[in-house]
């Protein structure tokens, strides 16, 4: 019988970001590689083009302040429990780097494996649950199917009661997963990619992607032109935007998704609990405060908010499930833009232009896959060519319909 | 919550309207005809632009009818709704 | 030990009414009206709690919603986990402990009640102080529908915190007669005890109001304890006020030190005076209102250290005739006490002269900060004032004016004058025409004198430990923290607030914000102005998650769909599946049966004999025009214009991209008229998809689709013996093979109550003999029961979707969404009979010569059957080529989507998608379960009746 | 036939006696079995023509309905669409009233379809009636906005609704819901106007 790992210690005081974090550099006028979008993808990305492949010459593009955007607003969910090979395979990637992480960054992340149960609630839930938990298994991913009883085991504040309007029957659990603090990683990646000579640059927008005879040879911004051997996309919702000035059309498709916090509380909620069937996710951050990501907004949106009625309707969905938070107080609520491809998996590789490479369509499972996106794309970036982890993602497959459909099985996949 | 103005019910809440995405994309008259890269792009590519967008809506718990509307990405602004049967306005 | 503080009179509180309560353990006692906050006051208790990282002592700062310290964990009348001490209403009998930084939810069920209603105006104005009120008198007056929201328990805001007069009356009787006349109006609604906590698009404002907190234990049950009012207003005035904003310098923190407005609003509105010997430290006019007003009042309050070297002339005189010692050009540097503030540290800031002075209780002044938060939530943008030292509105906007101090005014008179200038033109905006006389008051409060100076930070304390200077006093963030962030590398306030914590606590920052911007400015060497503010986020103050979850708990989370037979499968002990929305009948064990006993038995009675289950939940769309056969040959997959009157046939469809969306079968009623089913959880989709190709792609099609989905009880009835019972309950039908048969439907006219007309088709989704009879809904029940009478003979059973599940699943009939993942085209379901050749298109078509669609090995569905004929394979198991379990990643063919144990093949056996399925038809397959590896053989996927011999009885 | 087989069963059939705990406050009743037509109509030349058979004009606002007494009683004539709409009579007529309008529309493009048992009828009345389904209708009822004769479909708590207002002053509505959501909706109305039971101001 599984157990919960016991409840980490929220209200712990957070440890210390360093003393120096990154240099503010003026951007130089030519970089090896240009990195457009300073999140959590440009980061790693960057950091793994200067660790891993020795490319220095980098700089990191961002239009906001580092790490302002997705990265920001986040739920923080970590897990590898994807049901198609595809996807668990980079997921999983990710997940084994996340595992190493702290110590390969020297910087405390905060990743805390308290592991992830994802609820079901129909019958027919049940039966892709058990799919998906078999499927993580024989790709070696730690996946068990809990009944109801143990999922009470495990997070003793669920309400498994056969009488509520869609009672739990039961969840996947992922030991291996949980949570880590976002801030603490984009830093991570930020400062360690900064040591390693890349450069950050903040408050620079792109406004154009220069092309000549097919191939990328520089960015305009609004602190001027900068010539790019390579250009590398990882500007998420505001991915088609980037594509379309170098010519590439993109299927993907920006929406809001919000998520919200409560104030402080002691520690009630050991693990990550997340139901896609009434769009609750949630999990105690470690100041304390519990953290809930929503349903995504059903219209296109760039204005990094959403509509308060979905939040009204996840508060419902949360009190079903866990009667205890009645009391807690929501204390904000913000949006992200999440970029959204038809079949709910990303493309991540090379475009039809030479030298411009493409990661984007995420959806919501961006920040989990943050440091297997960064190498495989690091990897794709310096040798003209994906990382298998990234093969089968590309932008050809909708061509062909060799489509990786994560809708069936992971909806809103926070 | 915001409104939609239905170009029949006049404006009501969001939460009555299903969206339908990016307006104007015809089906192709004859599918057959189209290569497999030109009909990938009518399932899947749609334009996403961030400013005013022409795009579906349906009133789908008011009186079903789908309508147009064009709609600014970044603020949400409602600029023109128009019945499916009409020119898409001059917005600004 | 208290003392009481409580001056012999004054203040709004009802001297008559002692209310007992207990704080961390001590019982003490206050008046009703009080907060907690002004109760502790009245005892003479400030520390309230200890901060989060230092533990150092906290007291009560403010008297409002920007309290940062006051945190109390609430246990009686009702359990919270965390409030500030100034924003709860005494009650008797109020249980309530300060709280470290973290609140503690209660494990006792939540019991009260929550709800929501809508409101709707022409004028909403937020905030009944002066502005607000003289807005909602304009609006008011012009006839509109006004709104009046206010957090407080009354009317005033500002005004009930101070001693100013209006036309020469005290303005309480001023707030007194605006609201009786806005109460007298009768499209005015006045809401109190609210907050508007967020503010959106097209005039929508959210606001909590709490009903019954003030009444304790008293609360009816009845009441919901707190609402949301959704409100939808043409045109908003904010008149939100203005938080008062601290200085920051060395030990700013100790209990007893405090706002200077809020102190006023103790003394003025609950008759507290907040100490006994009291110090001033400002950097504006207003608090020397206070240091003069609590010198009325008797406290003795010997200084006023004020940091502009130019002070106001006639307040400066006043202080002096009242024993204030006035310093101009000096600052607060640093302050004693453990407890309690005991010692404040002066200097003079051109340096020189420095002193301390006793004192138990120091008010701050640095300015005010306007309360923008819904301007800003609405995106209005905000601009730098210079002259306040804070954000105040930038723009604007069309249907939102700000009106007062929260668009920075300073002055009362200035307050009011706006406020009705904003009503009016709110008024008009929406369409009215407003009053000429706008109902201004003349304000005699006194103007300022001088000119406030913008102080964020003691100059000269760099020296200082910048560790105790307390910019975040809940998040325990210093001077030093910021600079420690700006140090890194930091420029963004943003990176500085994630780097410190600033402003992420319970206040949000509403005293530390403007603080930590402007000390980021400094260190950075940039200006205000240049910089963007953070944004500002709903809600405006913390609402509890029952409140927003209001009635949609329980029972009414979520409607539960019933058809027009639930009592009955009730009364009959079924065992209920949740199928979206709809409760179906699952099973219906008898006495002693779980599930696999109860669904053996009802698979037999159908196979044996006769059984019947409620179909009702089945979408129904009837489908009229002379183009309606064009449409659907456009719809489902297969040849739909073929097909003859009377007749019926069973149909797919597809989405665009090839994929099985859903099935059903197709009645032609008439030449122009059909009766499509669809799968129960895709009604509303498939209605809708219809709708949107007829609408936006083909509008020529004279075609009209209605749903009919609950107008009818469907009953499959199901069983060798089916056609008996029918001919018992439809005595002029004839029911024989020949008159009608398989795939046709009938009109008749049944022999129940005074005869019920019927739609009778004969469809079989058992491979049994088989019909369904559709009877209008009211008749349903007359229906069913007239069936199991004249089915007794035969045993008729009632079955529930598993056996349904089985049956179907024994003839190979796939079910869209357990057998389909969105990955399924016919053909992978063996359906390739439905796919018309000879339609030039339909929908899906062309994706069918996707090269991935042309792949050999794509999944295809078939039988397993498991070599012991015993056991059940798990749905979701998936299928191996190999004997033994490779190490992972183990290469999977496919997966098990339906699995079930039959009665009728005397085995277990199950349908799955695999990888070339159709070519494996007989190869040995492994299922990895648990940790054993099953042994399965591949199988067509029809396993029962191979031949269809039972359809026709 | 059998002697215990009950007969025709509406969908709030045994919850008049709960529903009537909300008198005086709101008078909820269910006006079961009401004959419910859709007509679709796109040719407006027939109009007249299904004028005359109802002996009520179509509505040709949106979101209005007509009414009137013709040759089959009094009947409405709700506006569901710009060629949708919903003609209610008293119960019985269905059959009569499909094919009396079948012939009025002819061979114009249109479409009859009995829909009686889809919906259920409610009746709201009373001082409360009108903040009651404010607790759950997003629609603004004040009779300025909402006078009578307007026909709105909207959501009520979680279920869609047809809301006519029979009369704004008096506070006097319609409700027609989905049978399947008609316990759902009974139980809401029930719910929130727990309040109203014991009829007196409350605080607002």
């Amino acid at each position: 019988m599984p157990t919960g790992n016991p409840p980490a210690k929220p209200g712990a005081d957070l440890p210390d970001h360093p003393s120096f974090l990154w240099r503010n550099p003026e951007p130089a006028s030519s970089y090896d590689v240009v990195i457009v979008g300073g999140g959590g993808h440009g980061l790693a990305t960057a950091y793994y083009l200067a660790a891993v492949h020795g490319i220095t010459n980098v700089a990191v593009l961002e239009k906001g302040w580092l790490a302002g955007g997705n990265m920001a607003r986040n739920t923080t969910i970590i897990r590898s429990n994807y049901l198609w090979d595809e996807s668990s395979g980079i997921y999983e990637h990710a997940l084994k780097l996340w595992e190493g992480l702290e110590a390969e960054l020297d910087y405390p992340i905060l990743f805390d494996q308290r592991g992830v149960l994802n609820l079901a609630h129909s019958l027919q839930d049940v039966r892709d649950s058990v799919r998906r938990v078999n499927a993580n298994r024989l790709n070696g991913i730690d996946a068990e199917w809990l009944e109801a009883d143990a999922v009470k085991e495990i997070c003793p504040i669920i309400n498994v009661s056969p009488d509520v309007r869609y009672p739990v029957l039961g969840a996947t659990y992922q030991p291996r997963a949980g949570i880590a603090k976002h801030d603490y990683v984009a830093w991570g990646y930020a400062s360690a990619a900064d040591r390693l000579g890349v450069d950050l640059i903040q408050n620079c927008e792109v406004t154009g992607i220069e092309t000549s005879d097919g191939r990328v040879t520089g960015v305009n911004t609004t602190r001027g032109r900068i010539a790019a051997g390579k250009v590398a996309l990882c500007a998420s919702g505001h991915s088609s935007e980037l594509a379309a000035m170098a010519g590439v059309e993109l299927p993907v498709q920006s929406h809001p998704l919000q998520a919200l916090v409560t104030e402080l509380l002691e520690p009630v909620h050991p693990t990550v609990v997340m139901s896609n069937a009434v769009h609750v996710y949630v999990s105690q951050a470690h100041k304390g405060e519990l953290v809930m990501g929503a349903g995504i907004d059903s219209y296109n949106g760039y204005g990094q908010r959403g509509s308060f009625h979905i939040i009204e309707r996840q508060m419902s969905a949360a009190l079903e499930l866990f009667p205890i938070f009645a009391r807690a107080h929501l204390l904000r609520t913000w949006a992200g833009i999440v970029d959204v491809s038809p079949d709910a998996s990303p493309i991540i590789g090379l475009t039809p232009v030479d030298g411009l490479y493409l990661n984007c369509g995420w959806g919501t499972g961006g920040f989990k896959a943050t440091p297997g996106v960064g190498d495989c794309f690091a990897h794709t970036i310096a040798n003209d060519k994906p990382h298998p982890y990234n093969e089968p993602f590309t932008l050809e497959r909708f061509t062909t319909g060799a489509l990786v459909d994560e809708h069936g099985a992971a909806a809103v996949a926070h | 919550m915001q409104l939609i103005p239905c170009p029949w019910c006049g404006p009501r809440e969001e939460v009555e309207f299903h969206y339908g995405g990016q307006a104007h994309v015809s089906y192709p008259a004859d599918p057959a005809a189209l290569s497999d890269e030109e009909w990938a792009r009518f399932v899947f590519f749609r334009d996403n632009p961030r400013g005013p967008f022409a795009e579906r809506w349906s009133h789908t718990a008011g009186c079903r009818r789908w309508f147009n509307a064009v709609r600014d990405t970044r603020s949400y602004e409602l600029h023109a709704v128009y019945r499916l049967d009409e020119e898409r306005p001059v917005t600004t | 030990m208290s003392a009481d503080f409580r001056l012999p009179s004054g203040g709004r509180i009802d001297r008559d009414t002692r209310l007992r309560f207990t704080f961390n353990g001590q019982s003490l006692a206050g008046r009703k009206g009080d907060t907690l906050a002004s109760a502790l006051l009245a005892n003479g208790l400030h520390q309230v709690t200890t901060s989060i990282k230092y533990g150092r002592p906290r007291g009560i700062m403010a008297a409002g919603v920007e309290e940062p310290n006051a945190l109390v964990q609430v246990a009686e009348p009702f359990s919270e986990p965390m409030l500030t001490a100034t924003t709860v209403e005494l009650c008797d009998g109020l249980v309530a402990d300060g709280l470290v930084g973290h609140g503690r939810l209660d494990t006792e069920p939540d019991t009260a009640r929550y709800d929501a209603k809508h409101a709707h105006c022409d004028v909403l104005v937020v905030g009944a102080g002066p502005a607000g009120l003289a807005a909602a008198l304009t609006a008011a007056r012009a006839g509109s529908r006004v709104v009046l929201v206010d957090d407080q328990n009354e009317a005033g805001g500002s005004l009930l915190g101070r001693d100013d007069y209006l036309d020469e009356r005290s303005s309480d009787a001023w707030v007194c007669d605006v609201i009786a006349e806005l109460a007298a109006a009768p499209d005015v609604l006045l809401l109190d005890r609210t907050t508007a906590f967020g503010a959106y698009q097209d005039g929508f404002v959210l606001a909590l109001q709490r009903r019954t907190d003030d009444l304790g234990f008293d609360a009816p049950r009845h009441v919901s304890r707190h609402r949301i009012w959704r409100i939808r207003a043409k045109q908003t005035v904010i008149a939100t006020g203005a938080h008062e904003r601290p200085i920051v310098f060395s030990d700013n923190d100790r209990p007893g030190i405090m706002l200077a407005g809020a102190a006023r609003t103790y003394l003025h509105r609950y008759g507290v005076q907040v100490g006994r010997r009291i110090g001033v430290f400002t950097t504006n006019d207003s608090a020397y209102h206070a240091a003069i007003e609590l010198a009325e009042a008797g406290m003795d309050v010997p200084v006023l250290i004020d940091a502009r070297h130019t002070v106001p002339p006639k307040l400066s005189a006043e202080c002096a005739t009242r024993g204030i010692d006035v310093y101009p050009g000096h600052v607060v540097t640093g302050t004693e006490g453990q407890e309690r503030l005991t010692d404040v540290h002066i200097r003079s800031i051109t340096g020189g002269h420095a002193d301390t002075v006793v004192c138990d209780t120091l008010l701050v002044s640095g300015g005010w900060n306007p309360a923008v938060h819904l301007f800003s939530q609405l995106g209005g943008s905000l601009r730098y004032a210079p002259e306040l030292g804070a954000y105040v509105p930038g723009e604007s906007l069309s249907s939102a004016r700000v009106a007062g101090s929260a668009a920075g005014a300073i002055e009362l008179m200035a307050c009011i004058e706006q406020g009705a200038e904003a009503g009016r033109a709110a008024v008009t905006a929406a369409g009215f025409r407003p009053a000429a006389e706008i109902p201004v008051p003349f304000a005699d409060a006194r103007a300022d004198e001088a000119a406030a100076t913008v102080l964020w930070r003691v100059p000269g304390s760099e020296n200082a430990e910048e560790d105790t200077q307390f910019v975040d006093l809940q998040r325990d963030v210093t001077v030093s923290d910021v600079t420690r962030a700006t140090g890194a590398g930091l420029e963004s306030l943003e990176h500085v607030k994630r780097y410190t914590t600033i402003g992420t606590a319970h206040d949000q920052g509403k005293t530390s914000g403007m603080l930590a911007a402007a000390i980021v400015a400094e260190e950075l060497g940039a200006d205000l102005a240049d910089r963007r503010p953070t944004t500002f986020r709903p809600p405006y103050t913390s609402v509890s998650f029952a409140a927003l979850g209001g009635r949609d708990r329980g029972e009414l989370y979520d409607p539960i769909r019933v058809t027009a037979l639930h009592d009955w499968h009730v009364a009959h002990g079924a065992e209920f599946e949740d199928v979206g929305q709809w409760k179906r009948a699952r099973h219906y064990p008898r006495q002693g049966e779980d599930m696999h006993a109860a669904v053996l038995r009802e698979c037999r009675a159908a196979r044996e004999g006769v059984a019947l289950m409620d179909g009702s939940t089945l979408g129904k769309i009837d489908l009229q025009g002379p183009d309606a056969a064009e449409l659907l040959d456009m719809l489902y997959t297969n040849m739909m214009s073929t097909l003859k009157v009377g007749r019926i046939r069973y149909g797919v469809m597809c989405g665009i991209d090839g994929m099985v969306i859903d099935d059903g079968t197709v009645i032609r009623l008439a030449d122009d008229h059909f009766l499509l089913t669809t799968t129960t959880g895709n009604a509303a989709m498939v209605l809708d998809w219809i709708e949107e190709w007829l609408q936006t792609e083909w509008p020529h099609l004279r075609v009209f689709a209605t749903s009919v989905t609950e107008h009818w009880v469907t009953v499959p009835l199901v069983g060798p013996k089916s056609r008996d019972v029918l001919a018992a309950v439809a005595p002029d039908l004839d029911v024989s093979n020949d008159a009608f048969g398989f795939m046709t439907w009938q009109d008749a006219v049944l022999d129940v109550a005074d005869g019920i007309p019927a739609r009778i088709c004969r469809i079989s989704f058992s491979g049994e003999l088989a019909y369904e009879i559709n009877v209008n809904a009211w008749d349903g029940l007359a229906l069913w029961e007239a069936l199991i009478n004249a089915g007794e003979p035969y045993g008729i059973t009632p079955y529930g979707t598993e056996t349904m599940h089985v049956l179907r699943a024994e003839k190979g009939y796939p079910i869209v969404g357990q057998d389909t993942d969105g990955t399924v085209t016919p053909q992978d379901l063996g359906m390739s009979w439905a796919v018309s050749k000879k339609k030039a298109d339909f929908i899906g078509k062309r994706s069918f010569s996707r090269a991935e669609n042309l792949r050999p090995d794509r999944k295809q569905l078939v039988g397993l059957v498991p070599a012991d004929p015993t056991v059940l394979l798990p749905e979701g198991a998936h299928i191996i080529e190999s004997d033994h379990l490779p190490e992972p990643p183990v290469r999977m063919l496919g997966h098990v989507t339906s699995s079930y144990d039959s009665a009728a093949l005397g085995r277990t056996f199950a349908l799955a998608l695999l990888r070339s399925g159709r070519d494996r038809i007989g190869e040995k397959l492994y299922a990895p379960v648990d940790d054993q590896l099953v042994p399965v053989t591949v199988t067509e996927t029809v396993l029962y009746d191979k031949e269809g011999a039972r359809r026709d009885g | 036939m059998t002697a215990d087989i009950r007969t025709r069963r509406s969908p709030l059939d045994g919850w008049a006696e709960r529903l009537a705990e909300l008198a005086p406050a709101v008078e909820v009743a269910e006006r079961p079995f009401r004959t419910h037509v859709t007509l679709r109509l796109r040719d407006a030349g027939r109009a007249a023509a299904v004028s005359a058979v109802l002996g009520v004009e179509l509505p040709r606002t949106p979101c209005t309905f007509t009414r009137g007494d013709g040759p089959h009683g009094p009947v409405e004539v709700a506006w569901l669409g710009p060629d949708e709409y919903l003609v209610l009579a008293e119960p019985g007529l269905q059959r009569t009233l499909e094919s009396a309008l079948r012939q009025a529309i002819g061979d114009a493009s249109g479409a009859v379809i009995d829909v009686s048992a889809q919906r259920t009828t409610l009746t709201l009345s009373g001082p409360k009636a009108r903040d009651l389904l404010a607790h759950g209708c997003a629609i603004d009822l004040h009779p300025s906005v909402s006078p009578s004769g307007t026909c709105v479909q909207a959501l009520l708590a979680q279920s869609g609704i047809v809301l006519l207002v029979r009369d704004a002053d008096a506070g006097e509505f319609t409700v027609l819901v989905r049978a399947s959501f008609a316990i759902y909706l009974a139980t809401w109305l029930l719910d929130a106007g727990v309040e109203y039971r014991e009829y007196r101001e409350v605080p607002v």
